[in-house]
C-alpha cells in the first residue's frame, strides 16, 4: 500500500447545488424555536474566581440541550466577557470548562444530542451516531447535532455578561468538526475559531484510509450495506466540513498531525484548500489523533486570545 | 507517616470483593454482531454478572482461523463510553473491550456522571464506586482468560490504573501496559492539577469539610502503588516531562514497586510515534507482529 | 347541518400529504435480524422517512420460498408499542407492521404521551398529529406494496380507523380488516364514554373552553366515515352489540358509505372465535389457508 | 399435535430451595429505601368527582417509578377509601384509573420501570423485557419489576385519605401476573386481588404451548441461544407465578379464556392447583386473551368491592 502526498489529496466531496439552501432553512427553523435557557449554579464546581452552571435550551425537534457554563466572577474579573464555545469530541464528556473561564471567558462545554444530559430523546448509542439515519439528510444524526451546537451561540448572546462581538469556538476531533461547522453556519456571529485534528470532514475518503474508530464505523456500515454506498454520500455531501469551508469568514486555525490514524490528515489539507477565509493551519509530523497538542496548546490558547482578549489573560493572570 | 500508607485491611478489602465475585453466577450471554464483525475476525458482544449484581458489557473480538490466539484486554477509560476493539488488534489478539458499571451499553439502570464519577461513594471504602468497577474488570479478566481461544497463550492487559489492579489480583497476564494515572498517589497529584478528573477531588476537598482524610483513606485501596507489587508480569510504565505528575521522580516509587518487571517508556508526545512504541511491545511480548500506523503517515 | 360535514377542503388537505410525501425521499434502510427471524420467515428492521421529515419503523417478514406471496400491513394500533408480526401470519404472508412516530422504536425524537397523543395539536387540522401518523401508515403501506415478494399478489391491511385511510389513499388493498374505532362519528362517540383513548377528547373539550368546534373540525379530516367512499378493496367491519359504539345503527352511516364493498361481522366477544373468523376471512380474501388457533382449544 | 385438558397439564416449573430468602432480600431491600413519594396535579385529567395525580417514588437500583393516582375529590365521596392497583400488561400503558376512583377507589395506575415515564434509567426496549439478562436471577427485568409494584403497596399506605386495611390489586395479562406477585410479596397488606389470563406464569411450558408474543420473544431467544435452556429456566423459576402463588393469604379471583393462545389456559391451571389461599376461577369457552372479560367484568368488580367496599359503589353511584 502506498500513500502519497496528504497535500496532494483530491477529495471525493462534492458540493451539492442546494446545500446553503439546506441549512438557511434548517437554520430558520431553530431561529424561531424559543431558547427557553435555563443556568442551574453549581456550587461543588465553583470556585472564588469562576461561577459554574448546568445549562439547558431548546434545539430542533422540540430537543432540550444540556451544557456547562463557567463564568468569572465579577469580583475576580468584571463583565463584559468574550464567549468562548467548547465543542466536544465524539467519544469525550462535554467540557467543564471552568479553566478557561479563569482566563476571562464565559466558557460554554457545549453537549449536543446523544451526549450525555442531552440524551433522553435522542440517544442513537455509542458506536452508531456516525451511521444513524445516514441514508437521508433531513434525518441523519449530524443534521440537528450541528444546529445544536449552534444554539450555543444563541445562549451565549442571551447572557448580558457577555460582549457579543467577541465570541469564539474551540475543540478537537468531532470539536475540530463542530468548531468548523459552527463558525460557517453562524458566520454572522462567530469571531474566530481552533480546530484541531477535524473530525467529519471527507468522510468517506477518511473512511478509506483508515481502520481506526470512529471512521471504522462507517466501513463495518459499508461492509453490510455496499449497496447504499451512492446514497451514503449523497447525504454526507450535506454534513461535510469540506463543504462548510467557503461559508466560513472568521479567522480559523487548524492543527493537524501527520500520522492522525483517527482523521487522516489528506482531508484535513482538503478541508483547508476549501475555506477562503483567513486560515492558518499547523502540521505535527509523526504525531497523531493529538494534532502535536503537546506543541500547538499554547498556540491555541494564544490565537484565542489575539482574536477575543479575555481580561484574564490581558491583566497576566 | 507516609502520606499514602497502604491500609491495614488492604488485602481483606479486596479478598472481600474476589470471594463475592466467585459466590456470583457470570451469566454470560454472547450475543455475535454481524454489523461489527469483519474479514479478519468475528464480534461478540458480552454480558456477565458482577457485584451488586450488575450486569456488564463487553467487546469480544476473536480472530477467524483455528487459533489459539494471545489474549488483549483493555480496561475501561474514564468516560462515558470506550471505542470497541480496533482492526489491528483484531487480527493478532482475542481482544475484550469492558464497559465497566454506569459506562454506555452498561448504564442501565445506573448511568455514570462525568464529572462525578470519579468521588461516587468516596467517603467510604465500601460504598466507593471503584469498588465495583474494579470487580468489574476482574470479571472481565476472569471470561476473557478462560476462553479457550487463548488458552496456553499470553495475555496482555492494556489501560489506566485499572489495568494494574486488574493484573494484581488475576494473575493470567504477563505483560501490562499502564499508560495514565489517575490514582497513583493522588492526594499529592490532585492539588498540583486544575484538569479534570483530578479536578474532581479537589472540588471535593474543597466543598466537603473535613473530607480530606477520608477520601484519602478511601483512595488508598485504589492508588496502583500498593497493587504494584503483585503484579506478575512485565509492566510498560508511561513516563513524562520530569516535573509532571508522570515525571520519572514522582514515579519513581511506583518502578520501585514493581522492581525489575516494570521498564519505563518516555513518551515522546508524538501520538504516532508513541503508538507505535506501545504497539510494539505489546506485540513482542505477546509473540506477535507489530502493526506501527506511521509507517503509511502522511507527507505534508 | 349535520354534526359531522365532511370538510370542503378534505380533498386538497390529503393530496397535500401526498405530494409531501412523493418529495421526500423513503430512504429506506433494511436489517436483517436473526434473533426475530425463524424457521418459516425472514424478520427485517425497516427505518422509511416520512413527512417531518421523520424516521419511521417497521417489521417486515417475509416467508422463505420463491413467492410471490400476499401482503398484510398491520396498522399500528393507540399505544406505546406493537406487537411484531405473528407466527402465522409469517407462514403465509409478507407481513408489515408498522411503528408511527412516537411509537417505541420510533420514539426518537419524538415520543407519544398516553393519555395525551389523540389530542396533541388537535385544534388545528394542520398541527394535529395524526396528519403525520397517517402519513406514515401511507408511507409504509407504499413501501410493503412495491416489495417484488408481493408482485401481482393480493394485499390486506388490518387495523383501527388508520386501516380504513390507507386503503382508501393508497388502492393497492383488495381487503381491510376495520376492528376498531376511535376517529368514527368521535365528537358524538366520546360523550358516551368514560374510557380512554376517547376520554382524552372530553377531557379537552372540558378543559380548554370554546375548544369543541376546533377539535370537531380538526377530527373530520380523520373519520373514517369521509374516507369510506374511496376504499376500493373489500371491508369487514367488526359489529357489536347494539346500543353501543360499535352497533349497527351506530354503524349504519359507515356501512352506507362503503357500500357492497363492506361485510359486517358480528363479534361474538369470544376472542378465540372472533380471532379465527377474521382470520378466516383474510385468508379467504388473500388466497391463503386459515390458521384457527381454537382447533386446539384447551379443555376446561 | 393434540393437546390435553388443561387441568390435568403437570408444570415444569420447580421451586427453588431459597424462593423466599430470595424474595425477602429484595422487599427487606427495597423497604429499606425511602420512597420519596411525590404527587402532582393534574387539572386536564380530573373533574368534580375525582382527582387525577402523576405520582413518582424510588424503588430498587436508584429509579425512580412513575404511576397516575387518582382519587374521588372529599366533597365526593369523604376518606377514607379503600386503595386499588391497577396494574399493566406487557404492551398495555399504565391505567389512568379515572372510572375506579369515580367508584370510591384511591386508585393507582402502576408503571414499573421500562413502561412509559420509568424509563428514563432502565429501558430494554419492546419486545425486549421477558428475555432481558434472563440468564441470572439477580439481573433478570422482572427481579426490580415485581418490586417496582410492590412499592406501590407503600404509596397508598404512605397517603392519609387510605384505609391501608383495605388495598386490592387488579390487572390482566402482565397485570395478572403483578396482581399474583404483589399479592404474594405484600401479603401483609392485600386485601383481595383479581388476576385476569395471568402471564408470567410456567414460561417455558407457556413457550411450548404458543407462537403468540409475549411468549415468542422466548422462542426466538431459545432458537438462538439453545444451550442456555438450564440456565434461563433456574432464572424463571423465581419469576414464576407458580411459585408466588403459595405465598397468597388474601381471597383471588383468576379468570382464564380456554382459547387463550397468549397465555395458555394449562398454566393458568397449574397456577390455581398451586394457591393455598381462598380463589375462585372462571374459565370462559372459546374465549381468548380477553379472558372471557365480556361476561367476567361485572364479577370482577363485584368481587373487589366485596372486599374493599369502596363507598361509591355503597352509596349506588
Amino acid at each position: 500500500m502506498t500513500r502519497g502526498m496528504a497535500a496532494d489529496h483530491v477529495t471525493s466531496v462534492r458540493m451539492p447545488d442546494d446545500f446553503d439552501a439546506f441549512w438557511d432553512e434548517l437554520l430558520a427553523r431553530a431561529a424561531a424555536t424559543p431558547l427557553n435557557p435555563t443556568l442551574e449554579p453549581i456550587p461543588l464546581r465553583s470556585s472564588d474566581q469562576v461561577e459554574t452552571f448546568e445549562i439547558h435550551y431548546d434545539s430542533l425537534d422540540g430537543v432540550r440541550i444540556a451544557g456547562w457554563y463557567c463564568r468569572p466572577r465579577a469580583s475576580y474579573i468584571p463583565p463584559p466577557y468574550p464567549a468562548l464555545l467548547q465543542v466536544p469530541g465524539y467519544i469525550s464528556e462535554p467540557t467543564l470548562p471552568k479553566s478557561w473561564a479563569k482566563l476571562g471567558y464565559a466558557a460554554v462545554g457545549v453537549a449536543p444530542r446523544g451526549k450525555l444530559r442531552s440524551n433522553a430523546q435522542f440517544n442513537p448509542g455509542y458506536p452508531g451516531l456516525l451511521t444513524h439515519n445516514i441514508v437521508d439528510k433531513e434525518t441523519y444524526s449530524y443534521r440537528a447535532f450541528y444546529i445544536d451546537a449552534c444554539r450555543a451561540v444563541d445562549f451565549v448572546q442571551s447572557r448580558p455578561e457577555v460582549d457579543a462581538s467577541r465570541i469564539g469556538v474551540q475543540g478537537g476531533s468531532q470539536g475540530g468538526a463542530l468548531t468548523l461547522t459552527t463558525a460557517a453556519l453562524r458566520n454572522d456571529a462567530i469571531t474566530c475559531g481552533a480546530a484541531g485534528a477535524p473530525y467529519l470532514t471527507g468522510f468517506m475518503d477518511a473512511a478509506s484510509l483508515t481502520h481506526s474508530q470512529p471512521y471504522e464505523e462507517m466501513n463495518e456500515y459499508m461492509r453490510l450495506y455496499p449497496e447504499r454506498e451512492e446514497q451514503v454520500r449523497r447525504t454526507l455531501d450535506y454534513f461535510d466540513c469540506i463543504n462548510f469551508a467557503p461559508r466560513i469568514t472568521a479567522p480559523m486555525l487548524v492543527t493537524v498531525g501527520l500520522g492522525d490514524d483517527v482523521c487522516p490528515p489528506e482531508t484535513a489539507f482538503d478541508l483547508v484548500r476549501a475555506m477562503s477565509g483567513p486560515v492558518e493551519m499547523i502540521t505535527s509530523p509523526r504525531c497523531g489523533h493529538d494534532a502535536g497538542i503537546y506543541w500547538t496548546q499554547s498556540r491555541i490558547e494564544s490565537f484565542l486570545a489575539e482574536h477575543l482578549r479575555p481580561a484574564g489573560i490581558e491583566a497576566g493572570r | 507517616m507516609s502520606i499514602n500508607p497502604k491500609p491495614e485491611d488492604f488485602g481483606a478489602y479486596w479478598q472481600a470483593v474476589d470471594d463475592e465475585l466467585a459466590g456470583i453466577d457470570p451469566a454470560v450471554e454472547l450475543e455475535h454482531s454481524l454489523l461489527r464483525s469483519n474479514e479478519h475476525s468475528t464480534m461478540y458482544f458480552v454480558r456477565l454478572t458482577s457485584v451488586g449484581p450488575y450486569r456488564i458489557f463487553a467487546y469480544l473480538s476473536i480472530p477467524h482461523g483455528d487459533g489459539p490466539f494471545p489474549a488483549l484486554l483493555q480496561t475501561p477509560r474514564y468516560g462515558s463510553v470506550n471505542n470497541p476493539p480496533h482492526f489491528d488488534d483484531r487480527q493478532r489478539f482475542v481482544v475484550m473491550t469492558l464497559m465497566h458499571r454506569g459506562q454506555r451499553l452498561a448504564d442501565k439502570p445506573y448511568a455514570a456522571a462525568y464529572p462525578g464519577l470519579l468521588t461516587e461513594g468516596i467517603e467510604d471504602p465500601a460504598t466507593f464506586i471503584y469498588r465495583g468497577i474494579v470487580a468489574d474488570c476482574l470479571r472481565g479478566a476472569e471470561y476473557l482468560l478462560s476462553r479457550p481461544e487463548v488458552e496456553g497463550q499470553p495475555a496482555a492487559v492494556v489501560g489506566d490504573d485499572l489495568a494494574v489492579l486488574t493484573a494484581a489480583r488475576r494473575p493470567g497476564f504477563t505483560a501490562v501496559h499502564y499508560n495514565l494515572f489517575t490514582f497513583y498517589r493522588m492526594m499529592e497529584a490532585a492539588p498540583r492539577t486544575a484538569a479534570y478528573p483530578l479536578e474532581e477531588i479537589n472540588e471535593h476537598v474543597a466543598f466537603y469539610p473535613n473530607s480530606a482524610d477520608r477520601v484519602a483513606r478511601t483512595v488508598a485501596y485504589v492508588d496502583p502503588l500498593h497493587h504494584a507489587p503483585e503484579v506478575k508480569g512485565k509492566v510498560l510504565v508511561n513516563v513524562g516531562d520530569p516535573g509532571s505528575l508522570s515525571g520519572p521522580e514522582f514515579l519513581e516509587p511506583l518502578m520501585q514497586a514493581f522492581g525489575s518487571r516494570a521498564e519505563p517508556y518516555v513518551v515522546s508526545h508524538e501520538g504516532g510515534t508513541d503508538h507505535d512504541a506501545a504497539d510494539a511491545w505489546i506485540a513482542s511480548q505477546l509473540g506477535s507482529v507489530p502493526k506501527p500506523r506511521l509507517w503509511l503517515e502522511a507527507m505534508g
